[in-house]
Parts: structure tokens; C-alpha cells; sequence
């Protein structure tokens, strides 16, 4: 498989022909809007808790390419339904998985345990070979951390 | 004169003798830098390995052929764009500080509230911010030229825009659009209401003939990175009566006639406004791309431009029609050679991914130009630019990329 | 670790290969800019023909190798001078725009009437104008530390003069004196009073050990071109803390995360202080001037100058006596290895004058240190001064160079 | 003879070792100060006009390397007892010999009646081998130009 095929997974190209939870929520959701300073892309998080610490609903907004627009929806289908502290846990993974090239280490095979845990999202691990495209694909996370902490701050 | 023989250029350029991928290079980033030619490699090594020291205040050999060499790259810059003054050419690191120089120097000096400054909807960000940081200081007024038909401004209300305001800065040719401006009504226009005029000049200077004194500017900046020099040089040209008015910008060694603990009294222009050790051996670069430049002619380098723009253009709607958008002039003769392009179904980012895989270089983004993105209605473009070492194996490359990235993104 | 031989460096630096008058070319002026080894030539010619494009904004191979280089400078930069956060590592054009920076941005910001900043009598103009600058347009006072014994700072009110103070700023090696000053006591005694310390030490980086996390300044100035590095590039480095809550210096492209007709919003540190394009091929050059001086070891390169420094003092002793002062302290291993000398009945400029048809390259001058020339008594100082490539040999010519200038000039 | 040896005529030494009208005017005497920014030499001119606007007196203060104070002497010398508009002339033929080299022209002897006219000066013709140099050699007569120009407004 080359690096491009690699990078452009049918998956990846799934989510982003069709992506999943594309919206808005109307307050009391809460809105994150994070942007990639050197491209323009734009992704904006609607984030509806539940009492419990649940994510009730999340919807996606925003405009950008097929990474950071695969990757926002790939991440809302995994939280939905997750507590805070899981979805936090995922993001830990999947940067985990992103910046593996970054720190200039071995590119290691996640363990199947990880992939299962991941998803989908897996399949963006093409990515790291791409280093200015980790940036599209933590921007969705990014932002999610920021209406995250808004919503514990509202608290 | 005859014709010069664009297509052997390519073999002075070393990097364009690299492969991507195992593709030729096919590289069209040239509006955010260019590639540079041996020439200029060799005057900057010979330059560090023959005639190196700090300029200016050296009596021994190495100091006096350094300074030279620096002062003889500024009196290639003055003829070059047609300065009436070697001494109104400052060095600066890049175009952005000329700008900040402008806005940071006369604009400080001169701007306070009820005062206006116009700039357009198509200015780089190193033409907004420098003015939006002195506007927070300072209290006055930004006026925007806005966007019109066919990637041009819309000049109906120019004279009401005008009215009252202290200085017009304007790009002579947008980095997205392609536009070139109509400097002369501009600037016309501009002092007949009694305002100033600066011009960003970072994507004609490299392109097309300059005449600092026919355009009637009083303050010209551009870089040396986009037009075959190093990184690390920009310029700024100004009137001289302006440059002399003006405060200093940065202060420094080389920048004082004298210096006390009670205060300092700056030097003449230009080395009022080069503060510190200035980019010497760019400077040398630089020149010597000036040289390279003139060799082949900015005329006949302007028409090879508009000629491969017509060609690209062509090719671009016979082969992709409709699902292609190209931003700007649709007529060749009236924009430089700069392709902001929309390819249905892809977006930039990705069009230049799969576009690098096969060897071609074209830029995605908002190339540090949002307001005029946001006013275009997309968040990003993918950027081709041509310059003389282009031709059209170039543009066929990447016409058949683009229709590849087509093709792959294609549902 | 074995001593490097310094003897053999020599031959890394082409221009050290070159005669003047048919004589061997003896380079002493390194404190005013340095030569650059093969290898940093090497390194910016590779960038410029095999990874070069602008950095940060592109998807495409070039783009990203070049945007690596440029970033691995900075880490480069980071490890060399021991920054906790390579974030913390800004690059600038010079010393003279870092110190600016310091000035323009933080010092815009934070002072105004009432305050004082604290700077000492052997101040390079670079770290007084930029306050001077400030200081007319905000109106602050400006205290200097004086001079005292033996080219050495006089402490003996430091406290009294740190009183109220806001920030110090301080030379950590004088270019014309060579005094190392004691930047422990004086960063203590500063902070002891609440003013933060900005250290200009564009005299020591390329000389010594740095580690401005031990040093606890909270910025540190330099320039690549005394440091084996290129022109056209500086550094500053200052405090994360610090750094985010100043703003912007330089507005452009770059150092923005969003732009609209209404205002922009900065980027993050670094990109905040790098407007335009920046220096990439320099920053390259200076990544790879770091590995060459730390393939050789910075302790190894200072106990070299301060043997080459007391020898140099012994033999112009020794040779000419009562007929030759040389300023700053008498004590090899309290300096740097810059010699300013006078030369009984041979004016400085006479002196490099003679000396270059001796193949000796020494800068005769104020130094751009005014305020301290007034405090020494004297209008210009002939400066030799040393580096790695220099050795016992050039600090014989120098001697038997200046022995002829006497000779030449006596009545 | 060597380039340095015709830069350091024994007769600009000896005006450098013995300076001619060193010392200083009172007032009405006209003074100018000029510097070399790139050195810091400094020539002070104090110049005492007859009514017809004769030189009747010239003194020189300041410090500097040889080639600006011997300038300076043997400008003083050359202009005393002159009208100013001789002094200004002979400064141009000056300046003539100074900036030859400066313009990239042949360096041209100059004629046995501009040496005679120059006197002791053209000793200094040797200057313009050594670029940087010009400029302390026509420091003197820039300040003297500042130190007329002042008498003549004072008017
Ligand atoms: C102590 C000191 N500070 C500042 C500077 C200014 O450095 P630059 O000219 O590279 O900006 C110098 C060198 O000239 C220096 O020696
Ligand atoms: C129109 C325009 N203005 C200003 C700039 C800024 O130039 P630089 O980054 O060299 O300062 C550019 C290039 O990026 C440009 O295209």
C-alpha cells in the first residue's frame, strides 16, 4: 500500500463523503470552535452532557479537508455515549497514535487491543507519516478538549 | 534582443534538477518563495569565503570589500526598481518588516484619531496587521477597498474612501488572486485626496518591470526571497523627504551618529533604518538575482508569465471544466501568473497532498490572506504560481494531477 | 575527551585559506562577526538546493522538509543554550531586533512614568537605543551601573540603583572591555528587587558554556553571525510566561491565528514574535555552526581563549611595553579574548590601517559602545579580538604588526 | 611606492605630529563640530571672517586618526588669508581628488596646476586607494562647509 493509500483510507474517505453527527445543538450544549492556523480549517463541537458526566450528543460543524473532516466525525461516532473520563482516555490514545512520528521514534504497530479500542479511527495512523497532517487530525480532539473544559468550568 | 530560451533555464536552478517521488520536481510555490539559480549560490559562497566581515566599520581589506559588496547590492536594488537615490533603499529581513517599518515608523509618528488609512480586501496579512497593531495604539481609522467583479476591486466609492485619510496601502498584485492592480488611478487618486501611498509590492517586483519613480509611490516593499534571493532580505524603498521626516524603527549599532546616556542622535538614511548587523551576505544574494533577472529581462519574463498563465488556464477548463474554479481575472494580460484553485469535491489541503505525490508543488491554505478568504466564501485554495523557470510540461503536470486528485476523490 | 587541536581548525574556514598583501590573512575581529566553517556553508547550500521552499504553510515534500530544518534549528538553539522549551527560542534578524523585541513589546507594554530601567556604562548601543526609543515615547528613567576598577562593573550601589527598578539589562561579556560580568550577583540582586533581566549576550554564546535555565535570566539575546552562523539571523530567548503575555512585535503572516477587518488574534509563542517569512536557509546555517562548536565543546573553545588571551597580553607586554594599554581586566580568565588597545602615538585607525597591510584584520573604532569610549577617555580603540580558529601564531603577527606601526609612526 | 607609504606621506605625518592652527576661536569666531560616525573622529572648526569675507583666522580642535587631523591642518593652512569662495573652490578640486577612485574612474595624476593649487594637500591623494579612509580625510572640509554655511545664515 503506498503512503498515499495509506493516508487515504476508504474509511477515511467514508466519513468524509459522509460524515456522522454533522449538526448543531442549541444551548445549554455547549460550543467549542477550534481552528488550524496555517490551513483555515475550522471545526466546531456541539457538546450535550448528561447528568452523569455522559456525552448525551455531540454535533460537528465547520469546514476543512478529508482528515480533519473524516477525523471530527470518526471521533463523534467514538464518545457518543462515552463519559468524559472514557473520552478522554480515547484522545489520550489517539494522540498517542498521532504523534509517534513526531517525537522521532520507531513507527510501532498499535496492539490489536488498541486498535479495537480505537475504532475506526485507526485507520488515520497513515497519517503520521504526513506531519503536517496531524494537525488536521488532532484539531477535532483539540477542540472537543476545549468544550470539555468549558463545560466543567460552567460547571 | 532575442527571445531568451526560457525552457534551458531550468538547468540553473539545482533544485529543479530533484525528484519527488521518483517524479521530476514540478515546482509552482514561486508566489511564496522562489527557488534561486547557482549564480546566486556562488555570489553568496563566494562572498563568505573571499570577502567577509562586518560592513561599515572595518578599515582592513576583508571589511572594506564586505561593505562593498553590500553597498554595490543596494545600488543594484536602486537602478533596479528605478529609485532616484541609492539611499532610499533600505535593507530589512523581509517584506513584513518593511511594512511594520512603514506603519511602526511614519504611522506611529503620524496617525492618531480621526485620521484614516485605506487598505483593500485583498491585502496579504503583512499588509493588515502592522496597521491593526499601530490602530490599537493610535485610535485611527482602517478603510477597506472591497472586492468587486472578476477578482478586481471595486472602485466606485474610491474617492469617498479617500476622503480625509492619511495613507492608502495596496498590493500591486494580490498573492491570491492574481489581480494587478491599477496602481496609477490608485495613486492618483490616493494624492489627489492628500494621502500617501505604500505599496506591497512582493508579487510584481520578482514578475514584471518596476519603476519606483514613474509609479509615483512614496513607500515600495517587497522581499528577496521571491525573487530568486535568499531568505532573510526584504526591502524597503520611500521618498527620501519622507524617509528623512520619519523616526527611527529599530534602534542600534550602525543606526546613531551619536550616543550619550541622555539620548542619541540617529545616523542619515538609510542607515537610520538598518539597525545592528544587516543580512550582508543576502544582500550580496540578492543582487546577484538582480543580475540573473536582468540578464533575461523583466519584459520578456512578464510575457513567458502571461503566456503560461493563458496556457494553464486553457488546459485547466478544457480538461476539468465546470468542477474547476480559478479565482481571479479570467484574462491572462490582467493578472500575474498565480492560480488560486477550487476543485470540486476535494479540498485544498488534499489537493496538494495527492498533487505531491506526483512531484508537483502547489501551496494550500489561506495564504495569510483571510478577509479576503472569508469574503471569497472558501477557507482555503490550492495555490499554483509559475515563474520563469516554468513552462508548460509544467502546467500539463499539473492538470493531469488535478485530474487524478479528481478522479480519487470521486465517490 | 581529548583537547581538540585547535591548530588544525583552521582549515575548516575557507576564507582563513586566504592571503591579503600576499600575507597569510590573520583574522582578528571575530567579536564584531565571525567566519563560518565549511560545513555551515555546506549545510545552507544543501538547504537552498535540495530542501527549500517557505516553511510552515505547506502539504508538499519540499515545504515540509524545509519547515523540519527550520525546526530543528530551533531545538538546536534549545539544547545549545539550555531552554527548558525549544518554544522559548525566537528568531530574529540580529541581536539588535531580539533586544528591540524586548523593548517594543514587553517594554511598550510595561513601562511608563515612574519606572526605571537599570543598564550599566559598557552597554553595546544595541541594548541602550531601543530603551532610549521606548523611553521617549513612554517616559521612564533610565539608570546606568558604572563603571569601576579594572574594566569591571562597580556594584557598590547596585541595590540603591535596582530600587524601583523594573527590568535590568545587561551586557554578559563587554565587546570592547571583555569583562565577563558576574551575572549571578547581578540577576540575584535584580530579581531581589523585582526587575526582571534581559541579558545581551551576544559576546559569550559563541565563547562559552550557556545555560540560560541555570543563569536565571528571564531573556537572553544573541546573533548568529558571531557565533560561526550566517548573517541575517539573531535569537532571542526569554520565559514562556513572559513571552505569552507580551504582545505581538511584528504583525504579518505567521504570527496569527485569525484575521479579520476588525483585528487579529496572535498565534502562539513563537510564531507571535516571527512575522513573515522568516530566515529559514540562516536558521539552517545556525543549526549547523551549533554542531560544529559543540563537536569541538564550549569549555574546550573558552580554556583555548583564555590561554591564546594571556598570551596575546604577555607578549604585547613584553614587546611593547609602557607604549601599549590594553583595556579591561588584566586577568585572562576574568575576559573574553577582545583586546582593546592603545597604541602610544598611533591613532586605533592608523593602527588597523598598518596592521591590514600586515595581513592583520583588527576594527579600530567606538565599538558602538559611546557612552563607555566617553567613560575611558577616548574616542576609538583598536580591537583585536579571538576565536577557535585563532592561535598563537596570529597573536605573534598582531604583535609584531603593531610593533611595526609604532615603528612606522614614531617621530 | 607602496600603497601604504603613499597613503602616509612623510608631509601628512608631519602635519599629524605638528598640527597647524590647532586651538580655538572666541566668539564672534563661527564653530562647527563634525564627526565620523563610523570612527568617532571629530573635527572642530572655528572660523573668524573679515568684513570682506576673508578668512582672517581658522582654528581646529577635535582628535582623530592621522588622515583626519593632517587634513585638517593642511586645510586650515590652505584656506587662511583666502576668500571664502576660493576656500569652496579648493574644496571642490578637493573633493575632486577624494572621490576619483570613489566613482569607479581611472585614478588620473593629477595636472602640475591643480598640485600647485592644492599645495600640501595633494599629499593626500594616496587616500583614495583606501576607501573607508576618504572619509576622514574630507571630515575637515565638511565641517569647514558647515562652519561657512552658518556665518553666511548668521547674516
Ligand atoms: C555586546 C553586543 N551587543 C549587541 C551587538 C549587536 O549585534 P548585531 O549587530 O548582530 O545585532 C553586538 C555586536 O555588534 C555586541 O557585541
Ligand atoms: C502580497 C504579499 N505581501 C507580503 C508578503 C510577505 O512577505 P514576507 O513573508 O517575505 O515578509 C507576501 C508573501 O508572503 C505577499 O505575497
Amino acid at each position: 500500500m503506498s503512503d498515499l493509500e495509506d493516508l487515504y483510507r476508504e474509511i477515511i474517505l467514508d466519513h468524509y463523503r459522509s460524515p456522522r453527527n454533522s449538526g448543531e445543538l442549541e444551548p445549554p450544549a455547549h460550543k467549542a470552535e477550534g481552528f488550524n492556523p496555517l490551513c483555515g480549517d475550522e471545526i466546531v463541537v456541539y457538546l450535550q452532557l448528561d447528568d452523569d458526566n455522559t456525552i448525551a450528543d455531540i454535533k460537528i460543524g465547520g469546514q476543512g479537508c478529508s482528515i480533519s473532516q473524516s477525523s471530527a466525525s470518526m471521533m463523534s461516532a467514538a464518545v457518543k455515549g462515552k463519559t468524559v473520563e472514557q473520552a478522554q482516555e480515547l484522545m489520550g490514545s489517539f494522540k498517542g497514535l498521532m504523534s509517534i512520528a513526531d517525537k522521532g521514534e520507531e513507527l510501532a504497530e498499535p496492539t490489536p487491543a488498541e486498535i479495537r479500542e480505537l475504532g475506526d479511527l485507526a485507520a488515520l495512523r497513515g497519517v503520521v507519516k504526513f506531519p503536517t497532517r496531524i494537525k488536521c487530525a488532532t484539531l477535532a480532539w483539540n477542540t472537543l478538549d476545549q468544550a470539555i473544559s468549558e463545560t466543567q468550568s460552567a460547571d | 534582443m532575442t527571445t531568451p530560451d526560457f525552457a534551458a533555464l531550468k538547468k540553473d536552478f539545482p533544485i529543479l534538477q530533484t525528484e519527488r517521488h521518483g517524479k521530476p520536481l514540478v515546482f509552482l510555490d514561486s508566489a511564496a518563495s522562489s527557488q534561486r539559480p547557482q549564480q546566486v549560490l556562488d555570489a553568496m559562497d563566494y562572498a563568505y569565503t573571499h570577502a567577509y566581515a562586518n560592513v561599515h566599520r572595518g578599515v582592513y581589506g576583508l571589511a572594506e570589500a564586505a561593505t562593498n559588496a553590500y553597498e554595490s547590492a543596494r545600488l543594484k536594488v536602486a537602478r533596479f526598481i528605478g529609485a532616484p537615490d541609492s539611499s532610499e533603499v533600505i535593507f530589512t529581513k523581509n517584506a513584513t518588516e518593511s511594512l511594520n517599518l512603514v506603519a511602526g515608523s511614519w504611522g506611529r509618528a503620524n496617525l492618531g484619531p480621526g485620521d484614516a488609512v485605506v487598505l483593500t480586501m485583498m491585502e496579504h496579512h503583512a499588509n493588515i496587521v502592522p496597521w491593526q497593531m499601530i490602530q490599537a495604539e493610535k485610535g485611527f481609522e482602517i478603510r477597506w477597498i472591497p472586492l468587486g467583479d472578476d477578482g478586481k476591486l471595486d472602485l466606485t466609492e474610491l474617492d469617498t474612501l479617500l476622503d480625509g485619510a492619511k495613507l492608502l496601502s495596496v498590493a500591486s498584485m494580490s498573492n491570491v488572486l492574481g489581480t494587478i492592480n491599477p496602481l496609477d488611478q490608485l495613486i492618483e487618486a490616493a494624492h489627489r485626496a492628500g494621502a500617501l501611498v505604500c505599496v506591497d509590492a512582493c508579487q510584481s517586483v520578482p514578475h514584471m518591470e518596476t519603476n519606483v519613480a514613474e509609479m509615483g509611490a512614496d513607500f515600495v516593499a517587497f522581499s528577496g526571497h521571491k525573487m530568486l534571493g535568499p531568505s532573510g532580505i526584504g526591502v524597503l524603498w520611500g521618498r527620501m523627504e519622507l524617509l528623512e521626516q520619519m523616526p527611527p524603527f529599530l534602534g542600534g549599532g550602525g543606526m546613531i551618529s551619536n550616543v550619550t546616556t541622555d539620548g542619541f542622535m540617529p545616523d542619515a538614511v538609510p542607515s537610520k533604518f538598518e539597525a545592528g548587523t544587516p543580512p550582508i551576505v543576502e544582500a550580496v544574494g540578492l543582487g546577484a538575482a538582480i543580475d540573473y533577472l536582468e540578464s533575461i529581462g523583466m519584459d520578456a519574463i512578464r510575457q513567458h508569465e502571461i503566456e503560461l498563465t493563458a496556457y494553464a488556464m486553457r488546459a485547466l477548463s478544457e480538461r476539468l471544466g465546470d468542477s474547476v474554479t480559478i479565482h481571479g481575472p479570467s484574462e491572462p494580460s490582467e493578472r500575474g501568473g498565480v492560480l488560486s484553485i477550487d476543485l470540486e469535491g476535494v479540498h485544498a489541503h488534499d489537493v496538494s497532498q495527492i498533487l505531491d505525490s506526483h512531484g508537483v508543488a502547489v501551496r494550500p491554505g489561506h495564504h495569510c490572506a483571510k478577509p479576503l478568504m472569508k469574503e471569497l466564501g472558501v477557507n482555503a485554495t490550492a495555490r499554483a504560481s509559475f515563474y520563469l523557470y516554468n513552462d508548460t510540461s509544467d502546467a500539463d503536470a499539473l492538470v493531469d494531477a488535478l485530474a487524478d486528485a479528481q478522479s480519487f476523490f470521486a465517490p
